[in-house]
């Protein structure tokens, strides 16, 4: 499918979803609230997303506008129909919270769990979210911009 | 004294005070091994007594058989670095007693006997005379017993399974996750072969 | 009967397997010019290092103990890892002016990733990558260098 | 070789029968009550093989006797370990004392 | 030379074994810190005794084993006679194995000698 | 040609009639002691010279040829190493059985030496059941390594210790097994007997197939049992690091490490004596010449020869083969060695009756 | 000049490894916890497993990351476009040039930077050539993990002959660093095309001595068939890629999905296995070893003239927005993810390394196997552990 | 601050000492009569079994010197063994980062005396590629354990790992304490 039918399929369930194209991959941002359902919508429905290749977080906390915004990327790729998407999620920075998808895609578990360890995010309801990469007594969430560690960080 | 008699009070002082490390030892897996040693001892006794066969018998089935057996079943249903529980004091005083009581009471009457020993043939045991007499069908062969011998190993071999097989756990169900939600039945779902390594080898 | 025929047909397909494994690496036991040893410090006259091979960052020297860096820092900033602290100096030109040059140029070994970076931001082909690579030493603080020769100065005729 | 006379050999039999006897005394454990048993059988078996060699050195009846009890004791052990083991697995333990109510 | 033998043989695997050990523990100053007793587990702090009741799947087999074991005691002395006697012995033996086969069948098809 | 025999037996009379007996026998002792103290260090470090040089050729590269003369004193210098080596006994171990394990693997290990003929006429104890009582010495070594696993208090000592439990004794079974075929061609355990009775012709050559299959099966079973790959599972690197003896460190490692290569040496000294005519030279039919050429041969080197040829098949196997599983390596032996060999045993009684072989 | 963690402390009771290790203490009867790794010959560097057994039978498999987490996406945050790439071969130092490759094609697409024909082409030789040196290694590795050691040699023979060439054209073995944002960093050697051919030519009959000696063994046969099932919706799920997936029987080969450089120009096959076992992900890296080798074959004599970079500003600067670059290594998909805020350095730069899903799916195989079986599964897992841990 | 600098590196560099010797006679030139240190120096020399401890790039390099090509048992080096227990010396290839640090320690701490450390590649020395702006990378395995030889590279050449294990036998040989070694160079 190409990205414009893509578009097509994902305003029918969400209309009020903020699309950008000027990427190689159709965008989309969907509201936190509704982001599990649609996660499933995604999964199962006429785009069968089966493949999440690549789940990221972005601390825009280093430019002008973000300061308190998170925000959680999520790329997608059909086996069947070798289309891809890009979904993001906007969070709060202070308190951020979102649903966890590793029920849907088992892969979810450890990306989440990862960016947890790195942003602080929490998955709600996911099954083991702990430290995935530091240690248990790590303090703060390195990849956030305003990380810092006086000992360990020799800045350049 | 000769050489044969030290060694042999020598072995008789291992066997017996491997023994009663053997039943006193607190550690059961200690327990174990100092009554390897004791058999193993016992084996020396034979050996020193000429019967080899005998002694090479005792060590391939006790110490490759019957310890080793006795050291799985001990990882099995022990927690094998913890001590056993002390046995009360009275009870051990009492079984000390009944014990030095019978030991005084049999050796006396064996002491008493006396046992003549009437001849001072050699005595040896080549292996064939044991096996000649053991496949002789004759009167003083032993072939039934021989013959016997291996239905009580079939008894005994049918019954440990019978026995040991009712309890096998039945490998608590390892759960694997199920399969993500609808696999769709897309073109990817190939049949997966679930075989497993036991039909494969057999 | 086919059970029995399966049974022994799977013996002999399992040997023949072994056995083949057994033949690859028996003939390689029996023929010793196969193996490709060398004898690295046996071999050290005649070893042939490639010439881009990176084993550290010198600068050349000619043999009027001149060398090419005008001490621009280009390698510095090149270097993702700051391998490189260029310290300059002051010197006066003959015609009197004050001239940036080259003071020392500190090189850390111990942290350098032969990634050539610096050699392909120099503009003046001060340093070049050498195919040294026998730089083990007891203490780390000796792996700390110097790269511009004591008495060093500026070639003639490089900007 | 005969130099030592058959009570002395006896008393060691004997000694190891009671240290037997003495284990299965005060241990409360199957386990350890198995040890004493192969303790006690092994007794036995001396006596066998010394009174053969003292006594009847012609004939090897005492050391078959000895070979057979071996093979019993290896059956039973066998059979005791896999009934201990059954028993663990229902009861959680190999106490004697917990075991009474044992109705097989 | 008789038993003797397995004396002398024995004091010697003793005295080999000692004399190294012992060479070793006079000779060598070990240094000591806090982590050197403890049990290694590829560098991380080992939780658990190994001592703790375990599950051993290979207890049949040794079952198994004994049982098998003897028979190849009895074995043995009818080796040494079979030339001796002949036909007998093979028959014997044959009736001997037989049995014993069964009970291996029997395991077999039990399923007990699949590792559990 | 000088032959061990003679000498063993002069140097027997000049003893007894220098000294009185009993001096006789002490010194007789002392001798033998030496003898085979010195046998197990020579041993050993050969033993592990030739497994890496082995091992290099097969994998084409040269193996240790730097230290002493290409490389002889490596495991020399490995020994005195080891040697001066702090030995650790970890905190939480059985101290006693922790340090007693390798002692019981040693002497498991300098028994079996006993009836082993080495060359003609040399011998430490003809025992009259040789073999058997081989049988039963091999079987006390799975103690000490299930001591030793269990001493540690380590879990991957433990695993290890008990894969090797389990592993040594089923294959003990299918090794008695082929023993035993050799045992009905003979007639006899004793060692002498055996050897005496290849005199015509190696068991091997002389037993049909069926006394092919029981060669192979053995040489398969003392793999097993001496824990060498394919069947290393006690101490399969890559799974259990070093198995039973994880936590032993110095010496006490190298009694491990040096009563593997013992026992190796030793079931192939077995299997030499039983199935290659132990120092029997080779004899061919009616070959007159021939076989006076190999009786020229000393008999010691024959026997070794042939042990170290053993002994190279088993290198060859390790550096060859992946390891197996222990499932795969139990059914190994309960589904095929073991029915195979007990078949196998009565197809050699068959023969033996029949007297159909050579 | 680190912070200690509590590892150290020996006396602290607590638990020492992320994570409750309720498991441990309070285990079922007749389990065993059991940590593999971070110092174990079979987890290829420092992969910490805790792995709950009954008897010899996985319960759960937990991995541990982290012994080698490196920061580096938080470091590149700070390196310009130029000097990043060199660090991306740290990460999966077995499939180096592949991983700079990615970078290149990322900063290249941001760039809208036409890359010279001469220079994709020898950056498509490279990357062959890499996977052929990773897939060696792997090979000896795995072959060692099941306990056969010779074949860890000549799988080295060959790597060295690789390793050789590759350092004569870029200058080190393994850390090669030859990718530029534009190109590669110097043209070929004059030698390389030769030695190259005379490489392939010695493979091709290596290749099936290593069928000889462990692809038809019958202990590795039985050792790896049916151990560690992977199903074709279980491998998307876990967002499987490379020959584990393919293994499973699902196209993912990102050279021909999604074609970069000259891959859609040469022929070559994309290995699909369908059993989903180990013996299956093994024999999907063996069939690539001659895939590989043919995508060289078809393509060494081809090298086109021209330049081997093109032209580019001395500082590169990418312009605001986002942009992903997938790329086939040796172990699957490598994406990069750049997010660029106009400056000289990246914003936010995410590496979506093969290994980190592949390592996911890794406690599912396992379950209910050997612990014999967990090196065979590890083995063909092909794991480079600070790819995962980056 | 130059100046200091300056002389740090001049005293530093000065140590380049000589290709350490390149064969392995007997101490006592092949007789037997040297002291007793010296034939212990010269076993522990011959016979550095190590640890198999990779952690990342690094190790590839490592096993490239136990491949034929390279080939270190012709030094009797190839004996890895994988418990700390039997290892000789720790070849520290790749990144120590901080989780890793204690493992690291323990390792060392496990280890039998007497025990070696060899620093290989950049990280192991300093933290190489990720000394700046890494939260997690220890800078130098040497605030872990002490280390004996460093030999920098990223990574180092197979041959220069046994340039490294050369140097190590050297020192060894000498029987000096790393303190000794490090308080003599600079006078030599
Ligand atoms: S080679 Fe790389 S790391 Fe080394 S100094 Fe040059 S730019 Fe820096
Ligand atoms: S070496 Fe080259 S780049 Fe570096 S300061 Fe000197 S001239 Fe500039
Ligand atoms: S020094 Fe370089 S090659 Fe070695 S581990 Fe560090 S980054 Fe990797």
């Amino acid at each position: 499918m190409t990205n414009g039918e893509i578009k097509q399929h994902i305003v029918t369930v969400r209309p009020n979803g903020v699309f950008d194209e000027t990427g190689e991959w159709l965008q989309v941002q969907v509201d936190i609230s509704e982001w599990k359902t649609f996660a499933q919508w995604l999964r199962n429905d006429a785009l069968q997303m089966d493949f999440l290749f690549c789940l990221t977080g972005i601390d825009w906390s280093a430019t002008a506008t973000g300061k308190t915004l998170l925000t959680m990327v999520y790329h997608f790729t059909s086996t069947v129909f070798r289309h891809t998407l890009v979904v993001k999620v906007k969070l709060d920075r202070n308190n951020p919270e979102i649903e966890t998808v590793s029920d849907i895609w088992r892969t979810a578990e450890f990306h989440e769990r990862e960016v947890f360890d790195l942003f602080g995010v929490k998955f709600l309801h996911h099954p083991d979210l702990r430290r995935l990469v530091l240690t248990d007594d790590f303090e703060g969430y390195p990849l956030r911009k305003d990380f810092e560690d006086p000992i360990n960080m020799i800045k350049l | 004294m000769n050489a044969s008699q030290i060694i042999f009070y020598l072995i008789s002082a291992f066997v017996l005070g491997t023994a009663v490390l053997a039943v006193t030892t607190r550690k059961i897996f200690r327990s174990a091994i100092w009554l390897l040693f004791s058999l193993v001892g016992v084996a020396g006794l034979y050996f020193w007594m000429q019967v080899e066969f005998v002694a090479a018998v005792q060590i391939i089935v006790y110490v490759g058989g019957v310890v080793v057996l006795i050291i799985f079943s001990i990882f099995l249903t022990h927690h094998s670095g913890s001590e056993l529980p002390k046995t009360p004091l009275k009870q051990t005083i009492f079984s000390m007693l009944a014990v030095l009581l019978g030991f005084a009471f049999s050796y006396n009457l064996i002491a008493k006997h006396g046992f003549p020993t009437t001849s001072d043939k050699p005595f040896v045991v080549p292996v064939s005379a044991i096996g000649e007499q053991m496949l002789d069908t004759k009167q003083h062969g032993f072939v039934l017993p021989f013959e016997v011998v291996s239905m009580l190993l079939l008894a005994a071999m049918i019954g440990c399974i019978v026995i040991a097989m009712r309890s096998m756990p039945k490998g608590k169900t390892i759960q694997k996750q199920a399969s993500p939600i609808n696999g769709n039945g897309k073109t990817q779902d190939l049949p997966v072969p679930t075989k497993t390594m036991e039909e494969e080898t057999t | 009967m086919a059970f029995l025929k399966q049974y022994i047909s799977e013996i002999y397909q399992a040997v023949s397997s072994l056995l083949k494994g057994m033949k690859t690496t028996g003939s390689y036991f029996v023929r010793p010019k196969e193996i490709i040893t060398q004898q690295y410090p046996d071999n050290r006259a005649d070893m042939k290092i490639p010439e881009r091979f990176r084993g550290e960052v010198v600068m050349t020297h000619d043999e009027n103990n001149e060398h090419a860096c005008t001490g621009c820092t280009a390698c510095e900033l090149a270097c993702p890892n700051a391998t490189i602290k260029i310290v300059t100096k002051f010197d006066t030109t003959p015609e009197g002016k004050k001239k940036k040059a080259l003071d020392t140029f500190v090189y850390h070994l111990e942290l350098c990733t032969m990634c050539n970076l610096c050699v392909e931001a120099c503009p003046t082909s001060a340093i070049k990558m050498a195919q040294t690579f026998e730089h083990s030493v007891y203490d780390r603080s000796q792996l700390l260098k110097k790269l511009n020769k004591p008495g060093s100065k500026l070639r003639a005729g490089v900007e | 070789m005969n130099s030592i006379p058959l009570t002395h050999i006896l008393f060691v039999s004997t000694a190891l029968f009671f240290i037997g006897m003495y284990g299965l005394f005060t241990r409360r454990n199957l386990i350890t009550m198995l040890m004493s048993i192969e303790l006690i059988l092994n007794s036995v078996n001396i006596n066998f093989v010394a009174f053969n060699k003292y006594m009847y050195p012609d004939k090897l009846n005492g050391v078959f006797f000895s070979l057979f009890i071996i093979t019993v004791a290896a059956a039973e052990a066998a059979v005791a370990i896999a009934i201990i083991i059954n028993l663990y697995r229902s009861h959680r333990s190999i106490d004697v004392e917990d075991t009474t109510e044992m109705k097989y | 030379m008789g038993p003797i033998a397995l004396l002398i043989l024995t004091i010697a695997a003793i005295l080999f074994s000692a004399g190294g050990i012992l060479v070793s523990k006079f000779l060598v100053r070990g240094s000591v810190n806090a982590q050197k007793g403890q049990p290694y587990e590829c560098g991380i702090p080992a939780e658990g005794s190994p001592w703790n009741q375990f599950n051993v799947g290979y207890y049949l087999f040794a079952l198994l084993f004994l049982i098998f074991d003897v028979e190849l005691i009895f074995v043995y002395p009818w080796a040494v006679v079979v030339k001796k006697v002949g036909w007998m012995a093979l028959v014997e033996i044959a009736i001997f194995f037989f049995i014993l086969f069964t009970g291996f069948l029997y395991a077999h098809k039990k399923g007990a000698l699949k590792w559990m | 040609m000088f032959s061990l025999e003679n000498i063993t037996d002069s140097s027997q009379k000049w003893l007894y009639a220098t000294f009185n007996s009993t001096i006789a026998l002490v010194l007789q002792c002392v001798i033998v002691m030496l003898l085979v103290i010195s046998l197990f260090a020579v041993l050993g470090l050969v033993l592990v010279l030739m497994e890496r040089k082995v091992a290099a050729r097969m994998q084409i590269r040269l193996g240790p040829n730097r230290v002493g003369p290409k490389g002889m004193l490596q495991t020399a210098a490995d020994t005195l190493k080891l040697m001066m080596k702090e030995g650790l006994t970890p905190d939480g171990a059985d101290k006693f059985l922790f340090n007693l394990a390798p002692f019981v693997v040693m002497i498991a290990g300098m028994l079996i030496m006993a009836p082993i003929a080495f060359a003609k006429g040399f011998q430490i104890w003809d025992i009259n059941i040789g073999v058997l009582y081989v049988s039963a010495v091999s079987s006390v070594s799975v103690i000490g390594i299930l001591m030793a696993g269990w001493a540690s208090n380590n879990k991957y000592s433990l695993l290890g210790a008990m894969r090797s439990g389990a592993q040594i004794v089923s294959y003990e079974l299918s090794a008695g097994f082929s023993i035993v075929s050799i045992v009905v061609l003979a007639g006899s355990l004793q060692m002498s007997d055996i050897i005496a009775s290849q005199q015509t012709g190696w068991w091997l050559f002389r037993g049909h197939i069926p006394a092919i299959i029981a060669f192979v099966i053995f040489i398969i079973a003392v793999t097993a049992e001496t824990n060498r790959a394919p069947f290393d599972l006690a101490e399969a690197e890559s799974e259990l690091t070093a198995g039973f003896h994880t936590e032993y460190s110095g010496m006490k490692f190298a009694l491990f490490f040096l009563a593997e290569y013992i026992n190796i040496f030793i079931v192939c000294a077995i299997g030499a004596t039983l199935f290659l005519g132990g120092w029997m030279p080779l004899h061919v039919g009616h070959w007159k010449g021939f076989n006076h050429v190999m009786d020229y041969i000393p008999s010691s080197l024959w026997f070794l020869g042939k042990t170290f040829f053993l002994i190279f098949l088993i290198m060859w196997f390790r550096w060859t083969f992946p390891r197996l599983r222990v499932d795969q390596l139990l059914s190994l032996e309960w589904k095929y060695l073991l029915p195979i060999s007990m078949f196998n045993l009565l197809l050699i009684t068959l023969i033996a009756i029949m007297g159909w072989h050579f | 000049m680190y912070r200690e963690t509590k590892i150290l402390n020996v006396d602290s009771k607590v638990s020492p490894i992320g994570g409750d290790l309720e498991g441990a203490v309070g285990a079922d009867e007749g389990e065993l916890v059991i940590n593999v790794g971070p110092q174990h010959p079979a987890t290829h560097g420092v992969l910490h497993l805790v792995i709950t057994l009954q008897g010899e039978t996985i319960q759960k498999v937990e991995p541990h990351l982290g012994y080698i987490h490196r920061s580096i996406e938080k470091m590149c945050e700070s390196l310009s476009y130029r000097q990043f790439i060199y660090v991306t071969s740290r990460m999966d130092y077995l499939s180096a040039h592949i991983n700079n490759h990615g970078c290149a094609l990322c900063v290249e697409k941001g760039l809208q930077l036409e890359i010279p024909p001469r220079a994709q082409v020898i950056r498509v030789l490279m990357d062959e050539l890499t996977r052929i040196a990773s897939h060696e290694l792997w090979w000896g590795a795995m072959a060692m993990d099941l306990g056969a050691f010779t074949p860890f040699f000549y799988a080295f023979r060959e790597r060295e002959t690789i390793n050789d060439i590759m350092e004569e054209t870029c200058g080190a073995r393994l850390t090669m660093n030859y990718m530029v944002p534009g190109g590669v960093m110097y043209d070929i050697h004059p030698n390389f095309q030769k030695r190259v051919k005379d490489f392939i030519q010695l493979f091709n009959n290596k290749i099936d001595e290593y069928d000889d000696l462990v692809t038809n063994n019958i202990i590795f046969q039985n050792r790896t068939k049916g151990v560690g099932i992977l199903s074709a919706a279980d491998a998307i799920s876990y967002g499987c890629t490379g020959p584990v997936a393919r293994g499973s029987g699902v196209t993912c080969d990102i050279r021909k999905l999604y074609p970069y450089e000259v891959y859609d120009k040469v022929a070559f096959d994309e290995i699909i296995e369908t059993a989903g076992d180990s013996y299956a992900r093994y024999l999907v890296r063996i069939k690539e070893l001659r895939q590989s080798v043919r995508i060289i074959e078809q393509l060494i004599d081809n090298i086109p003239d021209g330049d081997f970079q093109a032209k580019t500003k001395a500082v590169l600067k990418l312009p605001r927005g986002e942009f992903y670059s997938r790329i086939e290594t040796a172990r699957g998909e490598f994406g990069v993810y750049i997010v660029s805020e106009g400056g000289t350095t990246p914003y936010r730069i995410k590496f979506r390394s093969p290994g980190f899903s592949n390592l996911s799916a890794l406690d599912h195989m396992s379950r209910g196997s050997k612990i014999g079986d967990l090196m065979a599964i590890m083995g063909t897992l092909d794991l480079v552990i600070p790819d995962i841990d980056r | 601050m130059e100046t200091n600098l300056n002389k740090v590196i001049e005293t530093a560099s000065q140590g380049n000492s000589p290709f350490p010797g390149q064969t392995h006679d007997l101490p006592g030139g092949g007789i037997l009569i040297s002291s007793f240190n010296d034939i212990i120096n010269w076993a522990r020399s011959n016979s550095l079994w190590p640890l198999t401890f990779a952690t990342s790039c690094c190790g590839i390099e490592m096993m490239s010197v136990a491949s034929s090509k390279y080939d270190f048992s012709r030094f009797g080096f190839e004996v890895a063994r994988a418990t700390p227990r039997q290892a000789d010396v720790i070849i520290i290839a790749g990144t120590i980062v901080n989780k890793m640090a204690p493992v690291l320690k323990r390792l060392y701490d496990q280890m039998a005396d007497p025990k070696y450390v060899i620093a290989m590649g950049a990280c192991a020395i300093s933290g190489g590629p990720f000394f700046y702006n890494t939260y997690s990378v220890v800078k130098g395995a040497d605030h872990v354990i002490p280390v004996d030889v460093y030999i920098p590279g990223c990574p180092p050449r197979p041959e220069a790992l046994l340039h490294a294990l050369i140097t190590l036998q050297q020192k060894i040989k000498s029987g000096l304490t790393r303190e000794q070694i490090r308080a003599e160079k600079p006078q030599s």
